[in-house]
């Protein structure tokens, strides 16, 4: 019994040690995605779309370090542009749908009335299409670009933001301070710029933080399916689509994207956690955990 | 006591269990009963299973003449026209009028009944008010044919507005010739009879899930030699390699496979692989009517800084020693049975005469185009970039938009300017009638892509029906392609090759064209 | 003799250091015997009361001593015969916060039934199978239980038996825990705080309740609460507790009657009934020492106006005083 | 709570009226006219007619829209502009095996997913602990369709254990196609519920009624078992409707790897090829499935945790 307990306590800190790199892990990840998608034509030691059929499908190589794609494209290169893709998309997509649930959220929180059940219903109506049909939808639409992209990702993912935005709102809103500030007369809109947006962003923030890997990962998919954005811009998905069709030719064409995929997905989710604890330290780890899970929940599938 | 007990059921489901999965792993493997003949496809099965609307070749030709059977058919060694549901047929001496003489005692499927002239009357009928039933597509095939008559109940009678001789050697025993029953026509009208097929061939529909398989039973009094297999599936698999993999885990006995693999399944034993050369092509459209394609220089242009090669070498280097060889010169392949032109100019990179003409047309730093690569028999996209990077060099801008098949065609006809270049590629018939008709100017609403229209090309095409023989009629067919050359309509890549792969204790039969002649395959 | 506790150390190990929450506890109790254990918060009194039957937090372990059931040694006992043969058998517990004491999931039956359904296996001394737990409660055994709901004055208990716990108060949740405590009819029953955060008329209820349930079935009681009045109300003998030293045992008369020990004298000085003849009630000027800094000799004299040098240097220990009954840790009597 | 529930059931035919209304609008958006939308480009003009009767595309938008829920209150919802079978039958064909692929992630993520988070709450901090958070983090990480592909490359190509695509005939063959499938869908779900559970498991152990019922000398086995688990386990139960929801409808990419006829790839191939009347049919079905499915959750919660008290 006395001897388990040691081992317990050894682990104690062992875990202690463990989580901090864990947490700053996150944001040094994203950081280096961030540096390879800037100054990816620095260091892509090939032009990604430069077409080589002679040595297409070519194996690992001391120039080519991931080998060749089907029509002889460096894929490491492609890799490095991919990530510009994936980021802009990710960072846009989470950020313009940002700005558009706290709008939305806004206005039904302080008009209220049937303006605010207008502004429900039409969030609950995106709310009741899983995500990635309705973005199918939106894209066969609109049509594959990566400006559709983005906003077909922005209108699915608004509506969590504008529900989070309207609740806090509407509690921020009854909190003593601003209304002492209303009755002083401030003016609405600085009301709401001084404190409420200070009040409410915080939290989405996490949110966000989290979403861009998960809008990462749906792009990847809609490109796999061939909906992405137009060729020839390297983009992760459609390199695990040729991956998947020369399958029994080079496996390691699907491998390489998918690592690829895994650490952005991974080093947002644990950004946001890093985030979550700089925001707020109360939260236990175990409960960031599943949080971070749910959120993840929502864009993947 | 109790608890005891309970322990035992454990102990039992748990083995159970264990049983169960092991089966599973083990009945993976070899389930295969050898009476059924299991096909894999990939993507749709068919569109329609009406007989005589004609989409996706590649992939209804099989199942259709395996369901229907025409007046006259192919025999599918010689491709020879020989005698099916006619046991005889004359032509009169101006060609314009021919009578089949039916063969007596052939059955429908589903019990509708004996084939009779009425029943070749009203499938052919339709040609009539092709537009109720959907059939315009192939309008083009039979304009000569003016009234059918039915003279007794096994006798029917052709009359013609001018003579045709591609009608017995090609239409009538292609999809055009198919006969259905007057009473399913009735039954089930135009919207039924895309999924109600009801024909007199060796096998008859059992049923049809999109998207999962098209599964056909043997018709059991069937006129003539009975086929081997009691049952045939058609699978429809997500990709080449699906397939493929199924067909190595001895899921399936014939499968499509991607040309380009088929070294993978060389190497597997327990399997045959060919490779055909249907009457398939695949090119580079220009459209005609669409600005800066509608200037000829522009073309060429084009023609002389797209290297054909480098895009065979992309398709196809590592699986065949000299792509080169695959390239194609013009619209038809040496296996159509007429009319290939061996001669065919062949036109090498030139980027300089390719920047001189576009500085000609007023383009010196190039433009900007839209050229869709939509997928079809597959390749395309790949294609599409490999041009995209060619075409940069002379300071052509191309823009691929993502484009699925049908959408490009919709998208195509209905805005005449939209998309100045495309990358298409079609699976024909072995006939040389069927594979220019399509770019005559009729056309050109509904399948002529390249919206090209030349009254001389019409015309000759037209000539060409009415000329008994043969050779007169394939230098014919060549003055047409020499005439799309001069203007300069597409740049032709390769004749879409189409291989199969089946596994060996299958005796597999195919038309030269790589089709499979499911009544005729066995297994050993 | 039901329970002796021979100089009995429980240590706390945390990221602060370690300290001793209980320091060479010696006391024992008879058959029947109630026993209140006082002293303030974070005394080290619950500490001492959950060590008797060996449930401590997981960074809290017992350093040394022994206690002794009816001559067997719980310490040197295995998990599985404690579970088998103390817990919930020869000990009970009534916990704190009754509030949260009830699996909020389970129907009141349930748990009372479970809690039977293994006593009887026990009693029975066949082995445990696990499956009779999950199966659902026989007649007889709620029958029991409904009666003994409706000693505890719990109104229509045949009805309320098949209820949640959020539908009861708090007063109603510790008289069922009391329920469940005597349900197995134990031999020493440790009631830690059980009426802490009810108001003062339900406490007295519950006490009530409680002291007949300990007069029907004779158990003993260590009866542990932060609250004098309390104590004398129930209580026989009682000790007192601080900083994780016993510093006084005595009966209940003489402790009220003439307390030895300086803290003792304190506490009893701050009973309200005391301090009605004063102006203002009395305190203990400064406040528990955290265990983690124990003051050296006595813990109490940072605190006692009394304190001598000697006190700074040296531990007192409990001694016999005059009467055999009255122990005092103290070196000023 | 009964009070929650009924809110809820008036709330979702608002909701669904929304749905139908977005759709409308969403597929009226495209380009081209409706008419070649709804029945391909090279349509008879009779079916055009046909089309325009029946959509009344000769009225204004919101008359038409007026008709298009009839027609879907009528179970009207078009027929495939290629083959000409009605929609419903397409769906009716498809969501079976959805269903099918869905309630076995489901299935999977729990039976898995639960052990876990507890098992991991009880040994916390031990080595346990680590290995199955680590590993949970691992999975929620890798989307779904990712991991359907290295399943597929390692199981089906590289091992040749499982088939690659189909729905197999015979129970015990289809179970054989749904193993990867299923694995590769719950996988995110698996790590997720281990870590919701893990989280609440660890509230609830150190619960006082946890302590007390140590008290009474119940078997640790027990205790976990029956007492913990059932307080740990309900908000994962919350999100099973949520999760049901979101596999119905999510399953497109692994259905599309694993050439399983379902819903998702219904979807996906009828966007590849306009076909409008199936799309819009099938995410009208899915979106009231999603809806639904999410009501059963609350109401499910709402079982197995009796305290439950709807107040939103």
């Amino acid at each position: 019994m006395n001897a388990k307990k040691g081992f317990l306590k050894r682990f104690e800190i062992f875990s202690f040690v463990l989580s901090s790199p864990l947490r700053c892990s996150g944001v040094v990840i994203v950081v280096i995605l961030l540096f390879i998608a800037i100054f990816a034509p620095a260091i892509a030691p090939h032009d990604p779309y430069d077409i080589n059929p002679v040595n297409r499908l070519s194996e690992i190589s001391f120039t080519h370090p991931f080998g060749t794609d089907n029509l002889g494209r460096d894929v490491l290169s492609r890799m490095f542009y991919g990530t510009r893709t994936a980021l802009f998309v990710g960072m846009m997509g989470v950020s313009v749908s940002l700005l558009m649930g706290l709008i939305l959220g806004m206005i039904a929180a302080y008009c209220g009335s049937i303006i605010d059940d207008a502004i429900l219903l039409l969030f609950d109506t995106l709310r009741s299409f899983p995500t990635i049909i309705l973005i199918l939808v939106i894209i066969s639409v609109v049509g594959p670009s990566i400006t559709n992209i983005v906003l077909a990702l922005a209108i699915t993912f608004m509506s969590t933001y504008g529900r989070a935005v309207r609740a806090r709102t509407l509690s921020v809103k009854e909190e003593d301070y601003i209304k002492a500030a209303e009755a002083l007369g401030a003016r609405r809109l600085r009301i709401i710029r001084s404190h409420i947006i200070k009040n409410v962003v915080g939290p989405l923030i996490i949110m966000a933080g989290m979403d861009v890997g998960y809008m990462i990962a749906l792009e990847a998919g809609l490109s796999f399916l061939g909906l992405g954005v137009p060729p020839p811009t390297a983009s992760w998905g459609k390199m695990l689509r040729v991956g998947f069709d020369y399958m029994l030719k080079d496996p390691l064409l699907i491998i390489w994207p998918s690592i690829a995929l895994f650490v952005a997905v991974a080093g947002f989710s644990l950004l946001a956690e890093a985030l979550r604890n700089f925001l707020d330290p109360s939260v236990r780890r175990s409960v960031k955990g599943s949080l971070s899970a749910i959120r993840s929940q929502e864009s993947i599938s | 006591m109790k608890v005891r007990s309970l322990r035992k059921k454990i102990v039992l489901v748990t083995l159970v269990t264990i049983i169960g999965v092991s089966m599973v792993l083990v009945s993976s493997g070899q389930c295969e009963e050898l009476s059924e003949l299991r096909v894999g496809r990939v993507g749709t099965l068919a569109k329609t299973l009406d007989p005589n609307i004609m989409s996706s070749w590649g992939i209804t030709v099989p199942i259709k003449s395996a369901v229907f059977e025409g007046l006259l058919r192919y025999n599918p060694d010689t491709m020879e026209v020989e005698p099916c549901l006619a046991e005889r047929w004359e032509t009169s001496k101006d060609g314009k009028e021919l009578t089949f003489y039916l063969r007596k005692g052939v059955h429908f499927h589903k019990g509708f009944g004996e084939l009779t002239a009425e029943d070749v009357k009203a499938t052919h009928d339709r040609w009539f008010e092709a537009k109720k039933w959907g059939l315009m597509d192939a309008i083009r095939w039979i304009p000569p044919l003016n009234r059918i008559e039915v003279v007794d109940k096994y006798t029917v009678k052709f009359y013609l507005e001018y003579a045709d001789y591609t009608l017995v050697s090609s239409t009538v025993p292609m999809f055009f010739g198919y006969v259905t029953s007057k009473k399913a026509l009735d039954e089930h009208g135009p919207e039924g009879i895309k999924t109600h097929a009801v024909g007199t061939g060796p096998y008859e529909l059992e049923e049809w899930v999109p998207m999962q398989k098209l599964v056909l039973k043997r018709f059991p009094d069937y006129w003539a030699k009975k086929p081997w297999f009691d049952k045939v599936s058609f699978i429809s698999f997500g990709s080449y390699h699906a397939a493929g993999l199924a067909l190595k885990a001895g899921e399936l006995d014939i499968a499509s496979v991607r040309p380009e693999d088929v070294d993978i399944y060389e190497a597997d034993p327990n399997l045959d692989v060919n490779v055909f050369q249907p009457a398939g092509f695949c090119w580079i459209g220009f459209n005609v009517q669409a600005s800066p394609m509608d200037d000829i220089r522009v073309r060429k242009a084009i023609r002389y800084a797209v290297d054909v090669d480098e895009i065979l070498q992309a398709k196809w280097g590592g699986v065949v020693e000299d792509p080169r060889k695959l390239r194609a010169n013009s619209i038809l392949s040496p296996s159509t049975v007429l009319g290939f032109w061996k001669d065919a100019p062949v036109y090498e990179l030139d980027l300089q005469r390719s920047r001189k003409l576009l500085a000609e047309a007023g383009y010196p730093d190039g433009f900007t185009v839209v050229m869709p690569a939509p997928l079809h028999y597959g390749g395309e996209p790949e294609i599409g970039v490999v041009v995209q990077s060619q075409l940069k060099k002379v300071g052509i801008n191309v823009k691929i938009p993502v484009l699925e098949l049908e959408a490009f065609r919709e998208e195509h006809f209905r805005e005449t300017g939209r998309y100045p270049m495309f990358v298409e590629s079609w699976h024909m018939a072995p006939f040389p009638e069927q594979q220019l008709c399509w770019f005559t100017s009729p056309q050109v609403e509904t399948w002529n892509e390249m919206k090209w229209s030349n009254l001389r090309y019409d015309e000759l095409l037209k000539k060409a029906a009415g000329e008994p023989d043969p050779t007169k009629r394939s230098e014919y067919y060549i003055e047409m392609q020499r005439l799309m050359d001069e203007d300069v309509v597409a740049i032709w890549i390769e004749y879409q090759l189409d291989a199969k792969a089946w596994r060996t204790d299958i005796d597999a039969k195919f038309m030269s064209s790589g089709w499979e002649v499911i009544q005729e395959m066995k297994g050993k | 003799m039901l329970l002796e506790v021979k100089n009995l150390s429980v240590e706390y190990i945390t990221s602060e250091g370690r300290g001793y929450a209980v320091e060479n506890a010696s006391f024992k109790i008879e058959e029947g015997q109630i026993v209140g254990l006082v002293g303030e918060s974070s005394s080290g009194k619950s500490t001492l009361g959950w060590s008797i039957i060996r449930l401590l937090p997981s960074n809290a372990r017992i350093r040394s001593g022994d206690i002794l059931l009816k001559g067997r040694d719980i310490i040197k006992m295995s998990e599985r015969t404690l579970n088998e043969t103390i817990r919930g058998k020869e000990i009970s517990v009534i916990v704190q916060d009754p509030q949260n004491a009830l699996n909020p999931v389970f129907t009141i039956h349930t748990q009372i039934n479970d809690i039977l359904s293994l006593y009887r296996k026990k009693t029975r001394k066949t082995k445990l199978p696990l499956l009779e737990l999950f199966r659902s409660a026989d007649t007889e055994r709620k029958k029991e239980a409904v009666s003994l709901l409706t000693k505890v004055g719990i109104a229509d208990a045949r009805r309320r038996i098949d209820e949640y716990p959020y539908c009861f108060s708090g007063g109603m949740k510790q008289r069922v825990m009391m329920v469940m405590a005597f349900v197995v009819n134990p031999s020493l029953l440790i009631a830690d705080e059980p009426t802490t955060g009810l108001d003062v008329t339900v406490e007295a209820q519950i006490l009530e309740h409680l002291k007949d349930l300990i007069r029907q079935y004779g158990t003993a009681v260590l009866y542990i609460t932060h609250d004098l009045a309390v104590i004398s109300e129930v209580a026989d003998k009682v000790m007192v507790m601080y900083a994780g030293n016993i510093v006084e045992i005595a009966n209940k008369s003489e402790l009220f009657d003439s307390p030895l020990h300086p803290y003792t004298k304190a506490l009893i000085k701050c009973l309200p009934r005391n301090a009605t003849q004063k102006d203002e009630l009395e305190t203990i000027p400064g406040s528990v020492p955290n265990i983690f800094n124990l003051p050296h000799g006595c813990k109490f004299h940072p605190r006692c106006e009394l304190a001598k040098q000697i006190c700074k240097g040296k531990r007192p220990l409990l001694k016999r005083n005059h009467s055999s009954s009255h122990e005092v840790a103290c070196f000023l009597v | 709570m009964m009070f929650f529930v009924i809110r809820r059931l008036v709330w979702l035919p608002i909701t669904l009226f929304g749905v139908m209304i977005f759709i409308f609008f969403l597929l009226n958006a495209l380009p081209g006219d409706p008419v070649t939308a709804m029945v391909g480009p090279r349509a008879t003009p009779e079916m055009r007619k046909a089309i325009e009767e029946k959509f009344h595309l000769n009225e204004p938008v919101l008359i038409q829209l007026v008709y298009f829920i009839k027609n879907v209150f009528q179970g009207d919802i078009g027929r495939s502009i290629w083959d000409g079978r009605p929609v419903l039958e397409l769906i009716g064909n498809a969501l079976p095996n959805t269903a099918m692929l869905a309630l076995g992630s489901l299935f999977l993520a729990i039976i898995i997913g639960i052990p876990l988070g507890a098992v991991s709450a009880i040994y916390h901090n031990t080595f346990a602990d680590f290995l199955i958070m680590g590993l949970s983090f691992l999975v929620v990480s890798i989307p779904d369709f990712v991991s359907a592909l290295l399943l597929l490359l390692l199981f089906s190509v590289t091992l040749n254990l499982f088939p690659v695509s189909g729905l197999g005939s015979g129970i015990l063959d289809q179970i054989h196609h749904l193993i990867l499938p299923i694995l590769a869908l719950s996988l995110p779900w698996i790590g997720y519920i281990a870590r919701v559970v893990r989280g609440t498991m660890l509230d609830v152990l150190s619960a006082p009624y946890i302590k007390m019922e140590k008290s009474f000398g119940l078997p640790l086995i027990f205790i976990w078992g029956k007492y913990a688990l059932r307080n740990a386990i309900s908000p994962a139960i919350a999100t099973l409707g949520v999760m049901m929801g979101k596999l119905l409808g999510g399953a497109v990419l692994i259905e599309i790897i694993f050439t399983r006829p379902g819903l998702g790839r219904l979807v996906a191939e009828s966007v590849a090829t306009r076909n409008i009347p199936v799309i819009q049919g099938t995410v009208l079905v899915t979106a009231t499935l999603f809806i639904l499915s999410n009501l059963v959750a609350d109401i499910s919660y709402m079982f197995v945790d009796p305290r439950i008290r709807y107040e939103r």
